[in-house]
C-alpha cells in the first residue's frame, strides 16, 4: 500500500510509525506542537502520542541536545528539530564532544547514542545569512555522526525511519525547498538503508553526483540535455552524506570519465569537493576532463532579492557547465525559461516569510 | 511611538500587496512603549544592540526611516545595503549597532561594549534588548555574569511579551518563576514594569540609565507587553489556535498608544488637532520611506568591495 | 573514603615512575567525603554522571577499581577499553554512565537521564557532579532550568573548590552572590554543606535523594571543600603562587578523612586496630590493581569492530 | 635585530609587541594570567600591561566570544585563548553566526569584527578524544573567517601580528607540539603577510604540501630522502589555511606533477581533501601520477599510548608514500630509528600530563 503525499507529510508520517513502533521514541524541539507543527512536518503528533513523548521546550539548544543524549543513554530514541540549521550551531558542543565521540571514548562500553537531530535548511525569501546556511559538509567530517540528506518525499520516510532506529547520532537535513515534493509513499514500517545513493538518471556522458535541492535542479538540466540534445548522464542522488555511497560514484566515474559534483554549500571544503578530491585519487585513469564542482559563492547568504540571484545555481547554470565539459554548444533558453521571475521560491506554494 | 506603530502597520497593509518585502519581517505592533522610551532615555552615542524584532528599536533610537523601509526592500539604499533585510539592522550613527536574527546572539555583543566603554573610560551606556525566550539561552546566562563581574555599564531591557513564536512561557520556564528574580539571584539588580504604559517604561528605564552611567553596573528591567500581530509577517493569527482572542482582546485594551494619547490630552500637554497633526506628518514620512524604497536601486552582488576577500 | 585517599595517593606515588599512566589525570585528594556519601546515598541502580576529577565519583559509586587503573594505564581491561583514560570513566553496571573531560558536559546528559526515569517511570534518580566552574557554562543554566521545568528526578552535587584550574572564583563569579543563591534564583532548591564533612554530606545528600525520589523534583546542592594536589597531575603546587601555603595549610587541618576517623573513633564505632586492618586491606586491593593494570595487555587500534563503520 | 626563542616564546613576544603598539589591543582566556601562562605565552602580560587589559575569564567560551565581538566594534582588538580548540566548540555560535557573518550581514555598515581567536591543537600522552581535536578544516570553510597555522617561532609571531591587526576575525592555530621549536626571531613589530605559503624546502619530483606540526614531520622525511637517495621535494608550509596561497601550490605541482598533502585533521572532508581537489581541478593536465592525502583516520582520538600509536602520521609514513608515488624501493629504517619509543610525545621537553 502507499499513499501520495508530500515531502512534510512523508516526515511526519515516519515520525508517527517510529512513535507507533517503539514506545521509546520521543520528539521535540522548538514548536513541535504548535499550530504549525515545523512546516506540517510534526502535526498531530501530540495529540496521537501526549505530552510525555511530544513537547516544545525553551529555548536552549545546546542543553536540550545533551538532554537528549542523556536520554538515549537509558534507551530513549529522541528526534529533535530545529526550524533552521543555524539555531543548531548553539549545540555543537554537546553534539561533538558528546554524541559523535560518546561511543569511542567509552570503548564501546557507554551504550549508544542513538539521536536523530532534523536541521532544515532554509533558502529563499530573504533568509540570509543565518537562516539558510548549509553545513552538511561540518557534519560529515566528524566521526561518529552520521548524515542523511534526502530529495524526495518516498526517500524522506524511509530513511528517517532509518534514522530513528539507528544506534549512531544521525542528522537529518531537510532541505525547506524539498517541504513540498509530492510522490507516491510506502505506508507503514517502510525503511531504507542508510548509506546507499540512488540513481535518478542513467547516462554515458557525463557523471553528475547532487545531494538535496540540487538535484531537483539537476534534474531539470539533465531531461532537457536528452530531450534535446541526446547527452545522457547519470544523476547520483548521494542521499547519505556520511557515509557517502563510493562505489557508486566510482563505478559512474569510471565508466563516464567525467564528474560534475553539486552542491547546496560554499565550495571550499564542500563535499562537492571531498568527492572531487576520491575520485582524482580512486579514478585517476578514467578522467578525460577534469571535474567540476558548482556550489555557494565563499560569501555568506544575502537577504535581498536581486543578490541571491547570483548566488544560488540553477538547472541552466547546470546544462551550461555540462554543455562546456562536453566542449559542444548547446540552446539553453528554453531551459532558462522554464523558471518564472521570481528565483527567490521554488513554486507558488512557498510563500514566505519564513 | 507613533512612527513606530504606523510604519509597522503600513509595513503590514503593503506587506502582501507586489511582494516586494520578501524577508522574514517581525512586527512589534503593540509594543511600542518600551523602545520609544529606551530611545527618549538613552543618549545618541550610547549603544544599542537588538534581536528579529527590532524595527521599533532601531527607529526609537533614533535610525534612518528611508534606510529601514528600503533595507526591508532590499535595496541599495538600505541600512544594510540589501544584504541585512529586516532582521539585520543598523545606523551607527545614532549608536544602533545592530539586530541579528540569533536568538540571544546579540546578548554578549551589547556586553563586549560594554567592556569596550569601560576600557575607553566614557559615560556611555550599551543597552541590550530581548525576548522573554531569549533569556533561555545560555548565552544569555554567561552574559548577565560577566556583566556583574565586571560591573559593565550595561542595560538589559527584556520585552516580555509572552510567547516564543508560538510557545507560550510555561512550556519554557517554571510557571513560578519570574524572569526578574530569576535574575536578581544572577546578582543583577532587576526591577519589573508595565511595558505597555509608555511613561512608566520611560521613568523606569531612565533611573536605571542613570544609575548604569553612574557607574553602578548592570541593570536588568523586564516589561509586560504583547505583541499583536503573528509571530513573523504582516497578519493576524488568533484563529490558529495558540492563544485565545479574548487574551488578544484584553491587551488591545492596553493599547499602549490610545493610552499615553489620553494621558498627555487629559494633562493638557497637546491638543486633538496637534495630534492629528502629528500623526498625518508621521504618515506622510512614512509614506515617503515607503516611494523611494519602492524607486531605489537593487544592489548587485558583484559590486562588492569586500567578496572574495576571504575564501579567495 | 579510604579506598578513593589510597588510590589517588597511589596515582600520585607511582605517576612519575615509569611513566605509565601517559594520561592527564586530575586527582580529588582532600576532596573525598562528598564523592563517598554520595556513593553511600545513592542506590546502585541510580546514575551518576561526572567530570574530568571523576575518580573519587566512580569508585565511591561502586566503579570497578581494576578497571579504573587498567584504563588509566591505556590497558583493554580498562574500564573503557584504553579510549578513555582517566578524563573517561564508564561502568554501568553500578550506574556510572560517563565522565567527561569537557567542564559541564555531562550536565545535560544527567538531565537527559533523568527525562528518561521519567519517561520510563521509575523510581531511580540521576545524579550531576559539577565543580564550581562548570556553573559559570551557560549549559548547566539551560539543564538546571529544563530539570526544574520538568521536575526532573535529578541531584546537582558540586563541589565548590574554589578554583578552576589556578583560577580563584573571584575572577569568574560576583564575590556577594553564592552559587547556592544564584541556583534558588532558578527555581531550584538548593542547600549548601561542608564538603569535608562526611557526615554531613551524606545527610544532606541523603535528605535530598528521598525528596527527589518523592516527586519533588530536582535539589541541587553546593559543598565546599579543597583540592590539595595540583589541577592535573600528581604533584603539589603551592609553591607557583596562584594560592597561598597558610590556605592549602587550614584546608588540610580540615582533612575529611581524619575527621571522620576521629568521629567513629569517639563513638566507638570502630576501633584503631580495625582501622588499621581496614587501611591495609584497601592498600593491598589498591596494590593489586596497580600490578594486574601493569600486567595487562595493550588495545590494539586495528582490531576494533565499530572502527570505519562511520566514514567507511 | 633578532633573538633565539621558543615559539611559545613568540607568541608571548608578538602579543607584548601588539600591546605595547596598540592599547586598544586587549587579551584573555581561561588560566591567561595563572602562573603557568598558557605554556608560557601568556606570561607577564598582567604585570605589564595591567587587570584591565589582561585578563581570566568565568568558564563562559560561547559568552566571552560574543563579548570579544562586541567589544571589537567598538575599536578593541580582543585576542582570546583557549588551551584546547575543542572547548572553542562551546562558542561556535558567536563565532559563525555573529563573527564571520558580521561584516556581510550589514553590507558593511556595521564595522569590521579584528577579534583574533588563539587555539591551541593538543596531542600525545593521553589527550584523547577531546583534547585534540582539530577542525582547521571546519574554519576554513566558513566565509568570513580567516584561518593562521604557524609551524615555526618565526612565523608565529609575524603571522599574530598580522592577525591582530587584521579586521577579520582570525582564527590562530598553535599546535602544542611546536611550543618548543627554537630559532631566531626578529625583535619588535615584525609582521608577515597572512594568505602566503613558506617553501621550506625545493624539489622536482614530488609536491608536499603541509601544515602545523605535520611539516616538521615532513622535513624530517624530505631531508632523508634527499641526503640518502637524491629525490627532491618541494615542501609547502601552508601557514594559512584560509585563505590558502593557491598559486604557490599550483605552480609547485605544475612543475612535479605529483601531489601529496599532509594534514593534522580527520581525513573525509580536509583541508588535505580540499587541496587535492583544487589541484585535480586546476592542474589536471600536469598530474603525473594519483594525488596523495596522509591525514588521520576518520575516527575519535583514542586515549591509551598503544592506541595513538597507529593514529599519528610519522616522517616514515611519509617516506613511504613519497617512495610509493616514485614507485621506488627505499631502506627508511634509519628514519624509523630517529624517533624514540614514545610516539606520543614530541620531544624530552615534552613532560604531560596536559
Ligand atoms: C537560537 C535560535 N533558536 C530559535 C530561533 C527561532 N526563533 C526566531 S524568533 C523566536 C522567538 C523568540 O522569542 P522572544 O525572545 O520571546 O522574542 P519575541 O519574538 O517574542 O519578540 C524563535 C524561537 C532563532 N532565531 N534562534
Ligand atoms: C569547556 C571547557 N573549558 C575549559 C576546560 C579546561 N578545564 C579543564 S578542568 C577546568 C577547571 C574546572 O573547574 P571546576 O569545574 O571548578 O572543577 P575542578 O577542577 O575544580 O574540580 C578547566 C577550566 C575544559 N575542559 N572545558
Ligand atoms: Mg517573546
Ligand atoms: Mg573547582
Amino acid at each position: 500500500m502507499s499513499c501520495n503525499m508530500t515531502f512534510s507529510q512523508a516526515v511526519n508520517d515516519a515520525l508517527a510509525t517510529a512513535m507507533q513502533i517503539d514506545e521509546n521514541v520521543i520528539c521535540y524541539g522548538l514548536g513541535i506542537p504548535d499550530p504549525k507543527g515545523v512546516f506540517g512536518t510534526s502535526l498531530g503528533l501530540q495529540e496521537k502520542f501526549g505530552h510525555d513523548r511530544v513537547f516544545d521546550m525553551p529555548c536552549s539548544e545546546n542543553g536540550m541536545t545533551g538532554i537528549a543524549i542523556g536520554a538515549s543513554l537509558n534507551g530513549i530514541r529522541p528526534v529533535m528539530t530545529h526550524q533552521r540549521l543555524d539555531f543548531f550551531l548553539l549545540a555543537i558542543d554537546q553534539l561533538i564532544n558528546n554524541a559523535a565521540n560518546w561511543k569511542y571514548m567509552f570503548g564501546g562500553n557507554s551504550g549508544n547514542v542513538p539521536i536523530t537531530i532534523r536541521l532544515i535548511i532554509g533558502r529563499g525569501w530573504g533568509q540570509g545569512p543565518t537562516h539558510s546556511q548549509s553545513l552538511h559538509s561540518w557534519f560529515a567530517h566528524v566521526p561518529g555522526l552520521k548524515v542523511v540528506s534526502p530529495t524526495t518525499a518516498r526517500d524522506a520516510k524511509g530513511l528517517l525511519l532509518s534514522s530513528i532506529f539507528d544506534d549512531d547520532p544521525v542528522i537529518f537535513l531537510e532541505h525547506r525547498w524539498l517541504h513540498n515534493h509530492t510522490e507516491e509513499v510506502p505506508e507503514g514500517d517502510f525503511r531504507l538503508p542508510l548509506g546507499k545513493a540512488s540513481l535518478l538518471r542513467r547516462g554515458n556522458d557525463v557523471s553528475v553526483i547532487s545531494m538535496s535541492y540540487m538535484s531537483v535542479e539537476a534534474i531539470h538540466a539533465i531531461d532537457y540535455l536528452q530531450d534535446k540534445c541526446n547527452i545522457n548522464c547519470d544523476l547520483i542522488d548521494l542521499r547519505s552524506i556520511n557515509p557517502i555511497d563510493w562505489e557508486t560514484i566510482f563505478d559512474s566515474v569510471r565508466k563516464t570519465g567525467r564528474l560534475l559534483v553539486l552542491d547546496t554549500g560554499w565550495e571550499t571544503l564542500s563535499v562537492a569537493g571531498e568527492i572531487v578530491a576520491r575520485c582524482a585519487i580512486e579514478c585517476f585513469d578514467s578522467m578525460k576532463c577534469p571535474p567540476v564542482r558548482m556550489a555557494l559563492p565563499d560569501c555568506p547568504t544575502p537577504t535581498s532579492w536581486a543578490l541571491t540571484k547570483n548566488y544560488y545555481k540553477e538547472a541552466v547554470d547546470i546544462g551550461q557547465t555540462i554543455a562546456k565539459m562536453l566542449k559542444i554548444e548547446i540552446n539553453l533558453e528554453p531551459l532558462k525559461q522554464m523558471r518564472g521571475t521570481n528565483h527567490d521560491v521554488p513554486g507558488d506554494w512557498f510563500k514566505g516569510p519564513f | 511611538m507613533l512612527l513606530i506603530r504606523f510604519c509597522e502597520e503600513s509595513i503590514a497593509a503593503r506587506y502582501h500587496t507586489g511582494k516586494k518585502m520578501r524577508c522574514p519581517t517581525h512586527l512589534c505592533t503593540g509594543q511600542e512603549a518600551v523602545p520609544a522610551a529606551a530611545g527618549q532615555a538613552l543618549r545618541s552615542d550610547d549603544f544599542v544592540v537588538s534581536t528579529h524584532r527590532a524595527h521599533g528599536h532601531y527607529l526609537g533610537k533614533g535610525g534612518d526611516l528611508n534606510k529601514m523601509i528600503a533595507e526591508i526592500y532590499g535595496k541599495k539604499s538600505g541600512c544594510s545595503g540589501g544584504w541585512g533585510g529586516s532582521m539585520h539592522l543598523v545606523d551607527r550613527s545614532v549608536g544602533f549597532i545592530g539586530s541579528t536574527a540569533i536568538v540571544a546572539g546579540t546578548i554578549p555583543v551589547g556586553v563586549g561594549l560594554g567592556l569596550s566603554i569601560k576600557l575607553k573610560n566614557t559615560d556611555q551606556i550599551s543597552c541590550v534588548f530581548l525576548g522573554d525566550a531569549a533569556t533561555e539561552e545560555g548565552v544569555f546566562y554567561e552574559s548577565v555574569n560577566f556583566a556583574v563581574l565586571k560591573k559593565l555599564p550595561v542595560l538589559f531591557i527584556c520585552e516580555n511579551n509572552l510567547y516564543s513564536v508560538y510557545s507560550p512561557l510555561k512550556v519554557r520556564q517554571p510557571e513560578d518563576r519570574s524572569i526578574t528574580s530569576m535574575v536578581q539571584g544572577l546578582g543583577c539588580p532587576a526591577i519589573n514594569g508595565n511595558g505597555n504604559d509608555a511613561i512608566e517604561s520611560y521613568e523606569k528605564i531612565l533611573k536605571a540609565v542613570t544609575s548604569i552611567r553612574n557607574g553602578n553596573g548592570p541593570v536588568f528591567l523586564e516589561f509586560a507587553t504583547y505583541r499583536w500581530r503573528e509571530h513573523c509577517g504582516p497578519d493576524f493569527d488568533n484563529h490558529i489556535g495558540y492563544r485565545t482572542e479574548e487574551e488578544f482582546e484584553a491587551w488591545k485594551m492596553k493599547d499602549p498608544i490610545e493610552a499615553f494619547e489620553q494621558k498627555i490630552l487629559l494633562d493638557n500637554i497637546i491638543d486633538k488637532r496637534m495630534i492629528e497633526e502629528l500623526k498625518a506628518g508621521t504618515q506622510a514620512k512614512i509614506d515617503n520611506a515607503f516611494k523611494l524604497a519602492d524607486l531605489a536601486e537593487f544592489p548587485d552582488f558583484c559590486d562588492q568591495t569586500w567578496f572574495s576577500e576571504v575564501n579567495g
